[in-house]
């Protein structure tokens, strides 16, 4: 055995090279985090600056460098990778998988993801954070002086390279490392939610590429496809934009659309009500959500017919929604629900996520959104679908899964203390924001000026986000306080799917034999129609594993170095990093790996000598 | 969920109570098209509302009705479906939304109709960090900040930008469109009764995009041609007042202000001044008072970062006396 | 992973059996046609431009057909996606082209200049 | 558990989906296609958008040359049935074969991207920089990507053929050399449009 697993290895050296799928995972879950509570303090920031009419907290510049990064970490460094994290860790499981299909990319995937958000980041060490937006629409962008605007072009660049490769792996692993048995229509729904959103990953990212590529060119290199001077203009960067920003929304809400399937079924101990309506529901929604991104631009001037089309095309999302929420309302229908926190988690985003999805098609409205556009009523509106839809989504999967994935379970008093409170606070900062915006306060405002009607509920709004804060400080006491919960059973909550079948905590080759599954639910149905255990699918041997490697470190280190080089215009610096990055590329590429194999002798002694 | 139920009648309480103030908000429309798009607002708000209440009547009863009891093991049926069910929850949404649908489309045309008729008036609008410039093609004048309209009248408005983008509201009079730079786009807006409305840039333009403040003032329409006709009187026919401190203001004014801001209506690369004196807020939000004006003068900056406007910090405080006095003179309404 | 029993590092030896043979020569026959068939249409393409007496108005769509054709050329005889088994590549390539064209048209014709 | 190289495994039909690792990375690198797809149709869109603002530099129809493009596309088209033949000798286990073919491809495709350079040169010199005009950005950006994928397909099959000059055909390298194939073709995919409608449309209309 020429690469033998290396007994030796220290821990922070195991978590640099791995490409175990359930390591990035734990990876992205800690990265996410870590970005969560960083966009959450920013949030906390511009909610206090809100407070009161024409306060002086911060600074107005600071204000707009903080919305703009308050969207941008939460969108691409919190949200999707923590949704990346339960991906990487659950899919493979859920599927009767050993690994993904490309553990190498799948590193590789998650390290440009994280130097991408640490680049974004030092920009407020290095004069100041990128200020034009999440959305960074030109001109403001690309005149914007300073490197702030810089470092979003080559952080957004590097992460979203990393969510493409993530992508790509989570699509080739659902299509071809599905244990026997398990045909498409078998699959849970997170599974399925995953396999539509990395889709959607796919087919959206380019188009953000080639943006952040043109205000790259435009910004460095003096291109002029925005600058109106030069015949460029202006709204080409908002097409591009929002071709790749609609589709993240449903990037980021079907995965949470497909844990609450899981949970709402596990905990009223039913068969997801409608399964493939609601795979049909959710292809279509994916479909839909590429052939709708110019309702963002009603106020742009494409003329009426365009705004037509593109309004009624946006309304016809909200049926098949609605699909989705009368199939969970029917799942539960003659259940035993249980009040789990996830299960509450769940719950709760029903009902948050029908308002979110309402006021949705109110702004679809093409001549009403004359009227809603750029306001307090869209934010108030994105914050619903996002925190009720996906951040109730990642809370709930995470006690849900939290079992599985850290090995113990998560104090479940202080967790639904945690709901109400983090549910409290939610409905309290946004609900209110809905009013603000028809009465006239404009989004991305630093401040408002006093005697307009705007004060009382601004005050509400920042007590509702001081709420949000102190609950997500009692859900990280949680993670401490709990971890003495050890969980041993491997099935904690009396599951139906495929990740519960393995013993806790989970080996790193997850099924000692893969089993062979035999319907929607396959831990459900043996469990009901079986002996509780799946059948196996081959008989116990050695299992091939792939090696760790240092290179998607390397890679994304290099990549990190370039940026450096790029916007600071150090020529020599930005092809040292690419020389690094090509350097690391050619060496993957002409040496074999061929990975080892876990013997069958070592497996058995896992399972106890059977 | 209980508090959420105690927050939605409080939508309606504020809904009708009209909150905000009368000139700002949305739900209080002081014209035809911002009329349009409340009825649409309500229209929306109230399928939306039916919605709301289908979903979360079935929630709450599935959520009691279902839970767990102590003790009860029972496992529940496996059911796979209902194909009627489904069929009907695909059915009546799209039932509900067509009923949307439909007047939103024939709105939206309405809306973008900005033909000129016999009797409207063209208005050209350029947005600057961030200040406000209006132009009226059938009257040869500019003006800044305030924009003026006969009522009844419908006003075509051409909407422009000299350099980011910005985004032209006027909450209670018409929903918003944007100022793209190098692209032109129109909208239109009726004022029946005189007022004050207030507006606001909505798109994010710098530092200053939350000061971007303008107003659009409704006057009947014989007012309306006085102001645009002494809008247009050229500086040097206008009466000039003997009074010490103008004159002294109004060299000063030539001296150091009349590059960039035009007073007979002419606009500039800064804005208009020349109805100054009519002005209720200074640089568009500060209140109108001595002290700020001459705040403004000695340092724009502080003020509205990012403006175009240099800091005049050598002015003598009696310089700025006379300036700010010859500033609240010019005035083309009244006397 | 489910290969067992292969080296992954040992040369293939050996002949493909007569049947791959006779589809392989088969495949060429194809391929070396539409290789033919793509160069006539290239050409095809630069006449109708390159001659004044085919009208713009004409040429334009043409032209547009021709790639069409010759892509799909590409894609089914080049690339092999009639073969069996490639059906998620299938989705994958039509799904973007589904993507693409609104991408297309909406850079082309949404920019505000003109108003639809 | 190295296997020493004693079992003699026989060529499967499709060496390059002979194994799970050659299966997903064949399907992997077609939905990179698939990606590949939207960030080109994106370029197009940015160039057809921008293809009259010429301000005041040269237009369409005042540089290009007809001729010269003629010679790019039938070197890129023959680049393609050289790379087809190519997997058709690897099939065969004619190794030397697609060696041989793979060769003739890189050699086409350099001569490609030479004519590329000569084009843009003289294109610079009839006063088309990249910060002329927004037609002159969008259009180095549009034929320069496609030309940068161009360069990186070369590397990429060069480095190919050197680390694996002496090896034989393997389980390992059958995939590797077809989706470096794959690739080839999608970059010639991608110039049928650009020749259509770049060059063409821009001379014609």
């Amino acid at each position: 055995m020429s690469h033998a697993k290396a007994q030796s290895k220290s821990v922070l050296w195991d978590w640099l090279t791995t490409v175990d799928h359930k390591k990035v995972g734990i990876l992205y879950l800690a990265a996410g985090a870590f970005f969560f509570a960083l966009g959450g303090l920013e949030a906390i920031l511009m909610r206090i600056q809100l407070m009161f009419p024409e306060f002086t907290f911060l600074p107005a510049q600071t204000f707009n460098e903080l919305l703009t990064m308050h969207g941008t970490t939460m969108i691409f460094l919190a949200a999707m990778p923590l949704l990346f994290g339960l991906m990487n860790y659950i899919v493979p499981l859920q599927i009767g998988a050993r690994d993904v299909a490309f553990p190498f990319l799948n590193a590789l995937g998650f390290w440009l993801f994280l130097f991408g958000g640490i680049l974004l980041n030092v920009s407020w060490f290095a004069g100041g954070a990128p200020d034009a937006g999440w959305t960074a629409y030109v001109p403001l962008s690309s005149e914007s002086p300073g490197t702030g605007i810089d470092y979003y072009v080559l952080g957004l660049q590097i992460s979203g390279a990393g969510t493409l490769i993530g992508g790509i792996n989570f699509l080739v692993t659902i299509i071809n490392m599905r244990a026997p048995g398990m045909s498409m229509m078998r699959m849970p729904l997170f599974t399925w939610s995953t396999f539509v959103a990395s889709m959607l990953i796919l087919f959206a990212f380019p188009a953000l590429t080639i943006g952040l590529l043109l205000l790259m060119l435009e910004r460095i290199f003096g291109a002029t496809y925005f600058a109106v001077d030069f015949g460029g203009n202006v709204i080409i960067w908002q097409h591009l934009f929002w071709i790749f920003g609609h589709p993240e929304v449903y990037i980021l809400v079907l995965p949470a659309f497909g844990i609450f399937s899981e949970i709402i079924s596990t905990f009223s101990k039913k068969r997801l009500f409608g399964y493939s309506a609601m795979v049909f529901a959710t292809l279509i929604i994916g479909f839909l959500g590429f052939m709708v991104w110019a309702h963002h631009m009603f106020t742009v001037g494409m003329g009426p017919v365009a705004n037509s089309i593109f309004a009624v095309a946006t309304m016809a999302i909200a049926v098949p929604t609605g699909i989705k929420i009368f199939n969970w309302l029917l799942t539960l229908w003659g259940g035993r629900i249980q009040f789990t926190t996830a299960n509450l988690f769940a719950l709760g985003f029903i009902p948050s996520f029908v308002m979110g999805g309402v006021t949705g098609v109110m702004l679809a409205t093409s001549a009403a959104n004359y009227q809603f556009h750029d306001t307090y009523f869209v934010v108030a509106h994105f914050h619903y679908v996002i925190i009720g839809g996906v951040v109730l989504g990642l809370f709930a999967g995470a006690f849900y899964w939290w079992p599985r994935i850290f090995g113990y379970k998560l104090n479940e008093t202080l967790g639904k203390i945690f709901f109400w409170m983090f549910l409290f606070g939610f409905h309290l900062t946004f609900f209110v924001q809905h009013f603000l915006g028809l009465i006239g306060m404009p989004r991305r405002v630093a401040s408002f000026l006093g005697g307009q009607g705007l004060d009382e509920m601004n005050l509400i709004s920042t007590i509702g986000a001081f709420f949000m804060g102190v609950a997500f400080i009692l859900f990280v006491v949680n993670i401490f306080v709990s971890m003495k919960n050890k969980e041993t059973t491997g099935d904690p909550w009396d599951g139906r799917t495929l990740e519960w079948t393995i013993p806790s905590p989970t080996p790193e080759y997850n099924f000692a034999q893969t089993p062979l599954v035999r319907d929607v639910d396959a831990l459900w149905y043996e469990k009901y129609e079986g002996d509780g255990k799946m059948k196996a699918a081959e008989p116990l041997g050695d299992i091939h594993m792939p090696n760790g490697s240092f290179l998607p470190f390397i890679i994304s280190l290099g990549l990190f170095i370039a940026s450096f080089g790029f916007i600071y215009h150090l020529w020599a610096l930005a092809i040292a990093g690419m020389v690094v990055v090509f350097g690391a590329m050619f060496v993957r590429s002409v040496k074999e790996d061929h990975g080892y194999h876990i013997p069958k002798e070592d497996i058995l002694n896992a399972k106890g000598g059977k | 969920m209980k508090y959420l139920w105690r927050l939605l009648p409080l939508s309606f309480f504020l809904l009708l109570a009209g909150c905000g103030q009368q000139n700002l908000s949305a739900l209080d429309p002081q014209g035809p098209v911002a009329e349009m798009q409340f009825s649409l607002i309500r229209l929306s708000l109230y399928i939306m509302i039916f919605v709301i209440v289908v979903v979360f009547a079935i929630y709450v009863f599935v959520l009691i009705r279902f839970r767990e009891r102590p003790g009860d093991t029972h496992i529940p049926k496996q059911v796979h479906g209902n194909k009627v069910l489904e069929v009907v929850w695909t059915a009546i949404p799209i039932f509900l939304l067509l009923i949307l649908a439909v007047p939103n489309v024939m709105e939206t045309f309405t809306l973008a109709d900005t033909e000129p008729t016999e009797d409207s008036i063209t208005v050209n609008v350029t947005a600057h960090a961030f200040w406000w410039e209006f132009e009226y093609p059938d009257y040869d004048i500019v003006a800044g900040q305030d924009m003026y309209i006969p009522t009844n009248t419908r006003v075509i408005i051409n909407l422009e930008s000299s350099d980011v983008i910005h985004s032209f509201w006027v909450p209670a009079l018409a929903g918003k469109q944007d100022n793209v730079p190098g692209n032109v786009n129109d909208m239109w807006i009726e004022a029946p009764k005189e007022g004050v409305y207030l507006g606001k840039c909505t798109e994010l333009c710098g530092p200053s995009h939350w000061l971007m403040d303008f107003k659009v003032i409704a006057v009947e329409t014989d007012v309306f041609e006085t102001w645009a006709a002494n809008m247009a009187v050229p500086a040097e026919e206008k009466e000039q007042s003997e009074s010490e401190v103008l004159v002294e203001g109004r060299t000063l004014y030539e001296q150091s202000c009349l590059q960039c801001h035009s007073i007979s209506g002419q606009g500039g690369f800064g804005p208009d001044l020349t109805n100054f004196g009519e002005r209720t807020v200074v640089a568009g939000y500060l209140k109108y008072e001595d002290e700020n004006i001459k705040d403004w003068i000695r340092d724009p900056q502080s003020l509205k970062p990012g403006n175009g406007m240099p800091a005049f910090p050598d002015f003598t405080e009696d310089e700025l006396d006379a300036l700010t006095e010859y500033l609240k003179s010019l005035k083309v309404l009244e006397e | 992973m489910a290969d067992h029993g292969m080296d992954p590092t040992a040369p293939l030896k050996g002949e493909p059996t007569k049947k791959v043979k006779r589809k392989l020569a088969r495949e060429t026959r194809t391929q070396v046609i539409s290789f033919v068939l793509m160069i006539f249409l290239t050409s095809l393409a630069f006449i109708s431009i390159a001659s004044d007496a085919i009208p713009a108005s004409f040429a334009m769509p043409f032209i547009l057909l021709l790639a069409t054709i010759q892509v799909v050329l590409q894609l089914y005889v080049f690339m092999h996606l009639n073969e069996r088994g490639n059906g998620w590549a299938n989705v994958m390539i039509w799904s973007a082209v589904i993507i693409a064209i609104p991408t297309v048209a909406s850079l082309m014709l949404l920019l505000g200049i003109v108003k639809w | 558990m190295e296997h020493q190289h004693t079992v003699q495994q026989t060529l499967p039909p499709n060496p390059e989906k002979a194994t799970l690792e050659g299966r997903n990375k064949f399907l992997g690198f077609w939905f990179f296609l698939g990606g590949e797809t939207v960030l080109f149709a994106s370029l197009f869109g940015t160039y057809l958008g921008l293809k009259g603002s010429t301000h005041t530099g040269p237009g369409p129809d005042e540089l290009f040359s007809l001729p010269l493009v003629f010679i790019m596309t039938m070197i890129l088209l023959t680049s393609s049935l050289t790379s087809v033949f190519a997997i058709i000798n690897m099939k065969k286990g004619n190794y030397r074969g697609l060696l041989l073919w793979l060769s003739v491809t890189v050699i086409l495709g350099l001569a490609f991207l030479g004519f590329e350079i000569y084009e843009f040169y003289e294109y610079v010199h009839h006063g088309l920089g990249f910060t002329t005009s927004a037609f002159g950005s969008s259009f180095y950006t549009l034929v320069g990507t496609h030309g940068a994928h161009v360069a990186f397909g070369i590397a990429w099959i060069t480095t190919l053929l050197l680390r694996y000059r002496k090896s034989g055909l393997t389980l390992t390298n059958a995939p590797k050399f077809y989706v470096a194939v794959l690739y080839w073709h999608f970059i010639d995919v991608v110039w049928v449009f650009i020749f259509s409608v770049v060059y063409l449309m821009g001379i014609g209309g």
